[in-house]
């Protein structure tokens, strides 16, 4: 029971945070920022998703195998958005955007 | 809950989605894409709990580990680009 | 309610259209690849529409003595072989572009034709 | 409530379908071509095809997306915007098209009818006999390398011709297939560290997943197809990152080409095994003493094949394009 209930919370928070870093990427001014509100959210949502079926699992394969997604995804995910960054970064003087301003600002 | 979660990535994707598509610039697209694939995830592991098949989180295993080389394909093609661009 | 069981349907005609469009309209051959592999996935999706069954599961048996409803594994088999054929011929289709590029300068078919015309 | 999200998921299919085509960058309209076959592998999970979105996420969000980049690599990426060229005649057709298409679904029956024609014929036989005959629980498995083995054994042989010819096409001027590539060019992702290092770290995971899909196709979602797609990704990971000479060098072409045709023959010789032990050609029922022991092994050694032969022809079209230089 208190079980339940705690997989539910996490399962709300996680798609708390999914959404809003859906909305982060739609809605920040540049890339950058985009990128950050991005992979942030992306990996506190996807641990609070997967705990809370985790939870509602039990100790069976299936939580096993969630653990492991768990692990690639943390070790993907910023190492995707690093070299992301990176490529965007090391590219500005063509096409890509300048560094954002210190104080950030609207397009 | 389980649907207010799936609603919530699907609501996700279709943001994403808009963004792949405005854009402005190339990386943006490429975020979006990254950020589709980790939804991708996550709805599968959702998907196969709702349906009660837990042994097809395979798929999500799958994606976790296959999204990541498109990435790396994409930097190595925008260096080979870079590389090339320079040169001629 | 019916007209609900048929969006499948309809979605694979607009895909299937989609894909025809890009490649009959568009001059770009990679374009072209690109609605070919659109085609391609709309045939797939009415496929595994078809195979659908209600309150089924994937055809893959777990407890031999519960009975249990099972979608048509058939189409499934030929979908997936098609996927990795599709994916053959695509690289195929994309090495032939990559020598017409290196050949006449360009992957547009327009400009293709009139190179061939001044030969 | 799944069925919605499944109207959800095939909108936004028709949205990026559009989009790809209307985008005036090819690099875009390939990153869209991979959000759109993510979405496809997630509605074929709704329509409980596990198998096919395993092949279609391994397929589609991996090794198609890098194809398509390898070959747009090697030519320019913005599409000409084409001028004077007649668009109402191929709208019109589509349009007509779409209409008869759209007003012939109206005699279809509806999604998941149990009552459709297609699930009356041969499916139920497949489902009720796959346990009786071959013990295997996944009937995907058993219908692909079982019963309908020979016609298997004609895509294998498609998707090696296929191979054959990516090599061969993009081989001009040098014959001599054993030559290491002139690909100095590519230096990989070696000075991205990060990357780098976990990359490294997730081939083995990679190749890894890739086998026990081979070797778990009979219980779950898995089998040749999908295992030679994934390790095919794990080899060129590899080569991603330490750049195309080191991805030569751990398969060579002639190991390459030893493994495309090696994994057709090691299909074919079953076949003709079977026909030496007195069966039909690809009867399995012969190779052992027990004749659901004879399907098992029949099973695992044709789904073997068909993995290496995906393997070699998708690692050996990924180098074929990485290796060329781009035309002035």
């Amino acid at each position: 029971m208190i079980v339940d209930v705690i997989s539910f919370v996490l399962l709300a928070l996680g798609a708390f945070f999914v959404f809003m870093g859906g909305l982060g990427a739609l809605r920040l001014p540049d890339l950058y920022t985009r990128m950050h509100a991005a992979s942030l959210t992306d990996s506190l949502g996807t641990i609070l998703t997967l705990g809370g079926i985790m939870l509602q699992s039990g100790w069976s394969l299936a939580t096993v195998k969630l653990l492991t997604i768990l692990f690639f995804l943390m070790m993907t995910g910023p190492t995707a958005s690093y070299a992301l960054a990176n490529a965007a970064l090391l590219s500005r003087d063509d096409d890509a955007p300048a560094l954002p301003p210190a104080t950030g600002g609207r397009e | 809950m389980y649907y207010v979660v799936t609603t919530a990535i699907l609501v996700t994707m279709a943001l994403a989605l808009t963004r792949a598509l405005v854009g402005p610039t190339v990386y943006d697209r490429v975020l979006a894409v990254n950020m589709f694939g980790t939804k991708t995830v996550l709805l599968v592991a959702i998907i196969a709990f709702l349906s009660g098949r837990p042994d097809f989180l395979d798929l999500a295993l799958a994606y976790a580990l296959i999204n990541f080389v498109g990435v790396l394909a994409v930097l190595e093609f925008f260096q080979k680009k870079r590389h090339f661009g320079r040169r001629s | 309610m019916k007209y609900f069981g048929l969006y499948n349907y309809w979605v694979f005609t607009l895909l299937l259209m989609i894909g025809l469009y890009a490649v009959i309209a568009k001059a770009n051959l990679v374009k072209k690849l690109l609605g070919l592999s659109i085609f391609q996935s709309a045939v797939f999706l009415l496929y595994i529409s078809m195979a659908k069954v209600d309150g089924g599961t994937a055809p893959i048996i777990q407890h031999a003595d519960e009975p249990q409803v099972f979608s048509n594994p058939l189409p499934h088999v030929l979908i997936l072989t098609a996927i990795v054929v599709g994916i053959s011929t695509i690289a195929l289709g994309l090495a032939i572009v990559v020598r017409i590029r290196e050949e006449y300068g360009t992957i547009e078919e327009n400009e293709i034709q009139a190179r061939d015309r001044d030969r | 409530m799944i069925t919605a999200f499944g109207f959800v998921l095939l909108t936004l299919l028709v949205v990026t379908a559009v989009a790809i085509v209307v985008t005036p960058n090819l690099f875009v309209a390939v990153m869209l071509m991979s959000i759109f076959s993510l979405l496809m592998a997630a509605t074929f999970f709704l329509l409980d095809a596990a198998d096919v979105a395993l092949t279609e996420a391994a397929i589609g969000a991996g090794m198609s997306t890098i194809l398509f980049l390898g070959a747009l690599a090697l030519m320019g990426e913005r599409e000409a915007k084409q001028a004077g060229r007649q668009r109402w005649l191929p709208l019109a057709v589509i349009a007509l098209t779409a209409f008869t298409v759209i007003y012939a679904t109206f005699d279809k029956p509806r999604l998941g009818d149990p009552a459709a024609p297609v699930h009356q014929h041969v499916a139920p036989w497949y489902l009720e006999q796959t346990p009786v005959l071959m013990e295997v629980s996944n009937v995907v498995t058993a219908v692909l390398a079982g019963f309908r083995a020979y016609d298997t054994l004609g895509e294998v042989l498609v998707i090696l011709t296929a191979g054959i010819g990516v090599m061969l096409i993009l081989a001009n001027g040098r014959p001599d297939l054993s030559r290491q590539g002139r690909a100095s060019a590519s230096v990989g992702l070696r000075h991205h560290l990060i990357p780098r290092v976990v990359g490294q770290l997730l081939i083995p995971f990679i190749v890894l997943f890739g086998l026990y899909l081979q070797f778990h196709g009979e219980f779950g979602p898995g089998g040749g197809f999908q295992a030679g797609a994934i390790i095919a990704v794990g080899i060129v990971l590899h080569a991603l990152l330490e750049g195309e000479a080191a991805g030569r060098a751990i398969l060579p072409t002639p190991v390459l080409v030893g493994l495309m045709t090696g994994g057709a023959l090691l299909f074919c010789a079953v076949g003709f095994a079977g026909m030496l032990l007195g069966g039909n050609f690809l009867d399995y029922a012969v190779l052992a003493a027990n004749p659901v022991a004879g399907q098992q092994l029949g099973i695992h050694l044709v789904e073997a094949g068909v993995g290496i032969t995906v393997t070699g022809t998708l690692v050996a079209a990924f180098h074929a394009f990485a290796d060329r230089e781009p035309a002035a």
